[in-house]
């Protein structure tokens, strides 16, 4: 059998860009040092460190994709393409090292790319989107280095490095979502996502805790590796050795910190919220790459999942299932919003849940493929959204308040906006439909129907907000700063939800223009996002036949059972044990199915679905159904006034309990504000003043004061400033705590000592009748 | 009268080992001149002062160094009575090393406060002084003499500020409270020389391992003894004359208060429990997994509600000591050694830390005059360097990779886990729990630093003073390279292994 | 025989002193006079003392008359005559919760005693055990106790120096 | 003798002791209390050393003394301080520090 290996394998070719990987997140670590050296004495305010650096990062990472597409050329049909993996030792302790390194692999260049080309669009735009910015300087210093911890995530060789990247992920998201934090809703919006990311964040954790301890003896004498590892941990998984309730733990605890980063039900509460952060920073951190995060955690520990949580396996698993629900609830909410860029913000939340639910359904490929199209048409659409508040709406984003008609003024934006749309609703040829259709049919194709016919829903939905949000942007008459109304919308100020209030300068500078397009550095980053926004679907297009599939060829890791250490000389590279026929897709290869004899595997068999039109013409159908359907509605409705629809919610009672729910998203956020950060705040004093207030004032005053106490419920339910972060605990709340907790900390000696003694004492008594 | 007849042998003189004992005469001479040059200098030349002092710990230093890098790094006095093993060395460096940082944080705010100066610094190396002896201390009378030795000026020190009201109740809260607990903990350890008939340390684990005479008695003194240092490391529900003294005391004494005292509290903690009743896990872990839990929980309670910065970091500190005390509460098991390597680890990182948070906190209320949190509203606009080194002490305090924080946070999380038992993880969740709560106190003073306004729109800058730069420059670098090369301070973890713990 | 009426004297001894010296000392956390506690507080001292002989410590029974019925007493009455507390008696000396202080006490005894009594029950001091003379005790100071001995100078050195700066108006 | 009748005697003096500090208000009688539980550590410390028949109790005990003087001076000095400032030593009212 081993010379029968021998003869397929080939020596895989790895050049200079694929050994170098790992700088890609260092150059924009060194550029985020040099702007908050120098970045204010430099001529554009350390804009061009910025800017630059992540152009050499993209460099470094399309080098790396192309060499790595030569790399799997070179290999055999069936030989295990093994990740380019470079470590250095960081440190010892307690018998265990610790090491840093690159692991690139197909998952690895595929994002790399999309982070550092999205990373360089970025920054060029805000180049114009910012200027005059008063913390210019801060703004890019924390892009860049926002960039630097996504990359150092993803070139990650094992677990700690990604939690490092991860982590300043985090932070920089907390910077910029409140860079203009005079406005007071800002800074609480960044603490909110800072804090929900980060409950989140113990689940990851917990996670690599857990797989350490699980993993680690067994790396250490199969492959050498530590169990930090991540090749270590995903051929652990598939070992067959793992107890499955701690594999389980372990992957229930990881998709827990992917659920707090990429906003999936029912912690994605803080990205609607996070829209205050400038337009560039939604569209960076908040739509195609930060919030990808979560999904490409579970993308690349993806054994860990698909052993722990039993993917492909008879029944639905929490991934599909909370995918599921995220994918219906964002698309509904994003029917009652007027703010363009919450529209776009609750439509990423579902997108996520598109790549979850292709995740938790076993379709790995088709779901990674959806991060690489997300990325360009929902950035495209920020970046539009972004250019209209700019130069048509006067820094607003209500849609209905300010927008309508801007398609004569914007005829760049306009065309970008309707591309990347058609390509979000998953229209042929545009690339969405490629990737989306893919997720679709392929949990169609392992069997799960009910959640294939949820995604289909979801597909319908998109596609009507889309339409809705398209025809209150681009058609109808213009109204408000949208028709040169400044005098109005100035004495409106207040009342939208989100503004950019940029520096007084800039106000000044184009307060008499009226609609119209942005400069060539705005609009130029647009158009090459809307380009890529139709033609990358294209690397991975299914209908075409076989040979369109370069994805799958380039990005798929081989599951095929590999040599392991303990046989041969390196892992991966030593010889194939038993192959699997690849053609047919359907999973011969033992891998995640049973106990290799011999070797390991690094990746799952999954299956991949055999295209068909008429599959294909369904969903196609759904989604033009829903663009008439809305279409028609929102033309009625805002366009022609039509008296049977304006004021529906307020007319019929069904209509309103729905409207008033969505716009209340659930009152989820009520349910943190009030049980879960509540409770960590002071779960003592919360229920003695719940008992107090409650109780006995119930018993006190009977109905009329169980009435009061819910119409005070309703009224604060209503009133959206008590969501609000995680540390701004309400008044009352602190004030009860303060009460319950005075006697401990009375500042009384006497009480103190005779708490010391007290505790002396009942420890003593304790301790002594125990042991006696 | 037979009373008086001697049936003691005849005399001799104790052998005594310079090298091994260098640090504490160093010191001891140090605050010797100290005290001398103080008489003769006049007002205007108060400032050699410091500078005195700081060449001590300094000076103090080398020994420990050249002790270090010997062949032979065990050595042990009077009978095994007083040892200096690797662990005493790395805490002596300790100690001397965030004593120095203390001066530099001291120096201007006692040159410009109305303070009897030469006595201050006087006081401040004695407590030094008691500290690097706790140390090396193994035997009951020695733990005991330098226990008061480090606490007795520090007493003094907190109630240094004599005109400031807040600063005499701090003053008498400590010292009452302290005398309290050090009152406990003699009646353990009288208990414990009753057992054992011996003060040694070692001989009192031989004592307590006796089988089947673990008893009543045994468990008494082991509850007492652990109750008096749980009073130094401020354990919940032992701390309450923490924020108290903290918010009262002058700020530098604060510094010195939650950094140096506190870590001279836990080594002796961890030296008795380790040394002393490794046969008695089943009495001291619970009692210090209790107060793990409690010290955890309630210091963040306790801080999400505090508007006074100091007071805050003062709950703070007490949260942080939870963390320290976890690894402690599973230290007799097998994950002893990892434990033991976490308490020293933890407590390097926390020590930079927070002299680094104290170091910010003198220079911005120099300008500010006010303990609030408001006050530091918009300290980024007008003091750019301060606001990125407090939020990067805040990070590392909430234990955000790579700063220094997070390292003692993962040593403590990998011995509990490395215990693996049912209770370990359980700690571990309240602790991770508790380590997100946190977030909540030290994210409310970074939004105040980031995205606040500046209060009354005074943005005049900062001027800080040489020394106090010296100082913030020395802990944010020691913060940034504990959390980027985890190596270094882990090694000093690996090292510090304890004579007469784990059997050896 | 002998031994044993002697130790009878000796128990009677113990019996006497035990009691003043506990009365004594409830006295002197009940007493609503500051002058008459620290009289009440001399008693207890003084019995110490004498316990300490019938321990068969004398060197140790004579420093706790030097030290403390000798300088610290007289630093206690120094307090309350420079604090000014009233000769006669006063009301305001007890905390309004000093009732906590019972159950406090209370509980600590009863652990306290459990512990004692299950651990040295009948247990007898041995009647003819050694005696610690003077000399053995100083060969402990000055040989393996020297250490903290040294310290010792410096925390009395320590206290009188900031005693003083906190004591002293300025 | 029994080593538990001194014994017993010494936790009556520490309980009495704890009792008084945590009663009194007045700080020179707090001092006093805490006075009669360092006395019970000696009494502890003697009747060990006589039962065990070593010297280092008594060496223990002379170091206590020692300590104890200290602290009371120590405890004095703060109490004149904050009877300067304050003109009352009532411990109760020192409780600006709170919360």
């Amino acid at each position: 059998m081993i010379l029968a290996a021998s003869e397929i394998l080939s020596p895989l070719r790895d050049g200079w860009f694929l050994q170098h990987a790992w700088l890609t997140p260092v150059i924009p670590t060194v550029g985020f040092v040099l702007i908050v050296l120098f970045g204010k004495r430099m001529p554009k305010k350390g804009s061009e460190i910025g800017v630059l650096s992540l152009l050499a990062s993209l460099v470094l990472a399309s080098g790396a994709a192309w060499q790595w597409i030569q790399r799997v050329g070179d290999a055999g049909e069936e030989q295990f393409v093994s990740p380019v993996v470079r470590t250095w030792t960081w440190w010892q302790s307690g018998g265990v090292e610790f090491t840093i390194g690159q692991h690139v692999d197909g998952l690895t260049v595929v994002v790399l790319f999309v982070v550092a080309f999205i990373s360089t669009l970025v920054q060029v735009y805000s180049l114009e989107y910012l200027r005059g910015d008063r913390r210019y300087t801060h703004f890019f210093a924390a892009l860049t280095l926002f960039s630097a911890g996504m990359l150092a995530m993803v070139v990650a060789e094992d677990m700690i490095l990604f939690l490092l990247g991860w982590e300043i992920m985090g932070l920089c998201s907390f910077m910029l979502i409140g860079h203009w934090w005079e406005d007071g809703a800002n800074s609480r919006a960044a603490l909110k996502a800072f804090f929900t990311v980060r409950t989140g964040d113990v689940g990851l954790l917990v996670g690599i805790s857990v797989l350490f301890f699980a993993a680690n003896e067994w790396t250490t004498t199969h492959l050498g590796l530590s169990g930090f590892s991540i090749r270590g941990v995903s051929a652990w998984a598939l070992s067959g050795e793992p107890n499955s309730t701690v594999i389980l733990v372990a992957a229930i605890a990881l998709f827990v910190a992917a659920i707090g980063k990429s906003g999936q039900f029912p912690l994605h509460t803080w990205l609607p919220d996070a829209m205050a952060g400038p337009t560039p920073v939604s569209s960076l951190l908040h739509s195609s790459t930060m919030v990808v995060a979560g999904v490409f955690l579970v993308a690349r520990l993806y054994p860990v999942f698909f052993t722990g949580l039993d993917i492909l396996g008879p029944s639905s698993n929490v991934i599909m299932v909370i995918a599921a629900i995220t994918i219906v609830i964002a698309a509904a909410l994003a029917f009652v919003q007027s703010d363009i860029k919450r529209v776009l913000a609750y439509s990423t939340v579902s997108q996520l849940g598109y790549m979850m639910l292709g995740l938790g359904a076993g379709a790995w490929l088709p779901a990674v493929f959806h991060i690489f199209t997300h990325a360009f048409f929902k950035a495209c659409l920020f970046l539009c959204a972004g250019s209209v508040s700019h130069s048509a709406s006067h820094h607003s984003f209500d849609m209905k308040e300010d927008m309508g008609g801007l398609r004569k003024h914007m005829p760049v934006t306009f065309a970008a906006w309707t591309v990347s749309t058609l390509a979000l609703c998953g229209v042929f040829p545009f690339s969405g439909f490629f990737s989306k259709d893919e997720i679709i049919d392929n949990v169609g194709g392992n069997g799960y129907t009910f959640f294939m016919v949820v995604g289909l829903g979801g597909a319908f939905l998109t596609a009507a907000y889309m339409t809705r949000a398209t025809y209150l942007t681009f058609f109808g008459a213009a109204r408000g700063a949208a028709a040169g109304v400044h005098e109005v919308h100035d004495a409106h100020a207040g009342a939208h939800d989100v503004h950019d209030t940029h520096a007084g300068a800039h106000e000044a500078d184009d307060a008499h223009a009226g609609p119209h397009e942005s400069g060539i550095l705005i609009t130029a980053p647009i158009a090459i996002l809307a380009v890529l926004a139709i033609f990358s679907g294209l690397f991975n297009a299914t209908p075409f036949g076989e040979s369109w599939e370069y994805m799958k060829k380039w990005v798929e890791p081989r599951a095929v059972v590999v040599a392991s250490e303990s046989h041969s000389g390196g892992p991966g590279e030593a010889f194939v044990v038993s192959v699997p026929s690849a053609e047919s897709g359907h999973s011969e290869s033992p891998c995640g199915k049973e106990t290799p004899p011999e070797g390991v595997c690094y990746a799952p068999q999954v299956s991949h679905a055999t295209f068909k039109w008429s599959k294909a013409l369904i969903s196609l159908a759904v989604v033009f159904a829903g663009i008439v359907l809305s279409w028609v509605l929102s033309a009625a409705l805002y366009g022609r006034r039509d008296p049977r629809l304006v004021g529906l919610t307020q007319r019929n009672g069904l209509a309103r309990a729905g409207y008033r729910l969505l716009a209340n998203k659930y009152y989820l956020d009520d349910l943190y504000e009030r049980g879960v950060v509540g409770s960590i705040t002071g779960p003592l004093a919360r229920g003695a003043y719940w008992f107090n207030q409650r109780i006995l004032d119930g018993i006190l005053h009977g109905v009329a004061g169980i009435s009061r106490a819910v119409a005070q419920v309703v009224y604060r339910d209503i009133d959206q400033r008590l969501v609000d972060g995680a540390v701004n605990a309400s008044a009352d709340v602190t004030k009860a705590a303060g009460t319950t907790v005075q006697p401990i900390q009375s500042g009384r000696v006497g009480h103190y000592g005779a708490l010391l003694f007290a505790t002396a004492a009942v420890a003593a008594l304790v301790f002594v009748i125990l042991n006696t | 009268m037979s009373f008086l007849v001697s049936s003691a042998a005849v005399w001799t003189a104790p052998s005594v080992d310079y090298h091994a004992l260098a640090p504490e005469i160093v010191l001891a001479v140090g605050l010797s001149i100290v005290l001398l040059v103080d008489l003769f200098t006049s007002e205007r030349n108060k400032w050699l002062l410091s500078v005195l002092t700081g060449f001590s710990l300094l000076g103090a230093v080398l020994p420990v160094l050249t002790l270090a890098l010997h062949d032979d790094s065990t050595r042990s006095l009077f009978d095994g009575r007083y040892v200096v093993d690797e662990f005493s060395l790395v805490m002596k460096g300790l100690f001397l090393l965030a004593g120095y940082v203390i001066v530099l944080l001291s120096s201007s705010h006692v040159e410009e406060g109305d303070y009897w100066r030469g006595e201050y610094w006087f006081l401040l190396l004695t407590s030094l002084l008691g500290m690097v002896m706790m140390s090396s201390a193994r035997d009951l009378v020695s733990v005991f003499v330098a226990l008061e030795f480090l606490s007795i000026p520090a007493y003094m020190l907190a109630a240094w500020r004599k005109r400031d009201l807040k600063s005499n109740e701090a003053g008498v809260k400590y010292f009452l409270l302290g005398v309290f607990a050090s009152a406990v903990m003699l009646y353990g350890m009288s208990l414990l020389y009753g057992v054992a008939n011996s003060t040694l340390l070692i001989d009192i684990a031989e004592s307590i391992s006796l089988d089947g005479e673990f008893g009543a008695i045994q468990a008494l003194a082991i509850v007492f003894v652990v109750v008096g240092f749980a009073f130094k490391v401020s354990a919940v529900p032992f701390h309450t004359w923490a924020p108290d003294t903290y918010e009262g005391a002058p700020t530098p004494v604060t510094a010195f208060l939650s950094v140096a005292s506190k870590a001279a509290g836990f080594i002796a903690l961890v030296v008795m429990v380790l040394t002393a009743f490794p046969e008695g896990r089943d009495v001291w872990q619970p009692f210090v997994w209790i107060l793990s839990a409690l010290t955890m929980t309630i210091g963040n309670v306790f801080a999400l509600r505090q508007t006074n910065l100091v007071r805050m970091i003062a709950y703070s500190s007490v949260s942080q000591g939870g963390f320290v005390l976890m690894p402690l509460a599973v230290a007799g098991g097998v994950a002893g050694e990892a434990a033991l390597r976490a308490v020293v680890v933890y407590l390097i990182a926390y020590a930079a830390t927070n002299l680094g948070m104290f170091g910010v906190i003198l220079s911005v209320s120099r300008k500010t005059r006010s303990g609030d949190i408001a006050s530091l509203g918009g300290l980024f606009t007008y003091a750019p360097a301060l606001g990125v080194l407090l939020t990067i002490f805040l990070a590392s305090l909430a234990g955000i990779p790579p700063l220094g924080g997070w390292i003692g946070k993962f040593a403590a999380f990998q011995a509990l886990l490395t215990d693996a038992t049912p209770w370990a993880y359980v700690l571990a969740v309240i602790g991770a729990v508790n380590s997100v709560i946190a977030f909540g106190y030290y994210g409310n003073v970074m939004r105040e630093v980031w995205m606040r306004p500046v209060p009354h729109g005074d943005t005049t800058p900062i001027t800080t003073p040489s020394s106090l730069q010296i100082a913030l420059g020395i802990t944010v670098i020691a913060t940034l390279v504990l959390g980027i090369l985890p190596g270094v301070v882990l090694h000093f973890g690996d090292m510090a292994d304890l004579v007469g713990a784990f059997g050896g | 025989m002998i031994a044993a009426e002697l130790l009878v004297a000796q128990n009677i001894g113990f019996a006497v002193i035990s009691v003043l010296m506990v009365i004594g000392a409830l006295r002197v956390v009940t007493t609503r006079n500051v002058v008459h506690a620290a009289l009440w507080l001399v008693v207890v001292l003084s019995g110490a003392a004498a316990q300490y002989v019938l321990l068969a410590a004398e060197f140790v029974a004579v420093t706790q008359v030097l030290v403390y019925i000798g300088a610290v007493m007289v630093l206690f009455l120094f307090g309350t005559m420079l604090t000014r507390a009233r000769i006669g008696t006063e009301r305001d000396l007890n905390n309004s919760y000093a009732r906590l202080g019972i159950p406090v006490a209370g509980v600590l005894f009863a652990a306290m005693a459990i512990a004692l009594v299950s651990s040295f029950g009948d247990e007898q001091l041995p009647s003819a055990a050694r005696v610690v003379g003077v000399p053995e005790i100083s060969d402990q100071i000055f040989g393996p106790y020297l250490l903290p001995f040294w310290a010792l100078s410096f925390v009395l050195l320590a206290a009188i120096i900031g005693a003083i700066v906190l004591a002293r108006k300025d | 003798m029994l080593t538990s009748q001194f014994l017993l005697l010494g936790a009556i003096l520490f309980c009495i002791g704890v009792y008084g500090v945590i009663a009194r208000k007045n700080a020179v009688l707090v001092l006093m209390s805490i006075e009669l539980i360092l006395n019970s550590v000696n009494i502890n410390l003697l009747a060990f050393a006589l039962r065990n028949g070593s010297a280092d109790g008594h060496t223990f005990a002379l170091y206590i003394i020692a300590v104890a003087a200290a602290e009371v001076g120590v405890g004095l000095a703060m109490v004149l301080l904050i009877y300067r400032n304050r003109r009352s030593i009532g411990l109760d009212e020192l409780s600006e520090l709170r919360g």
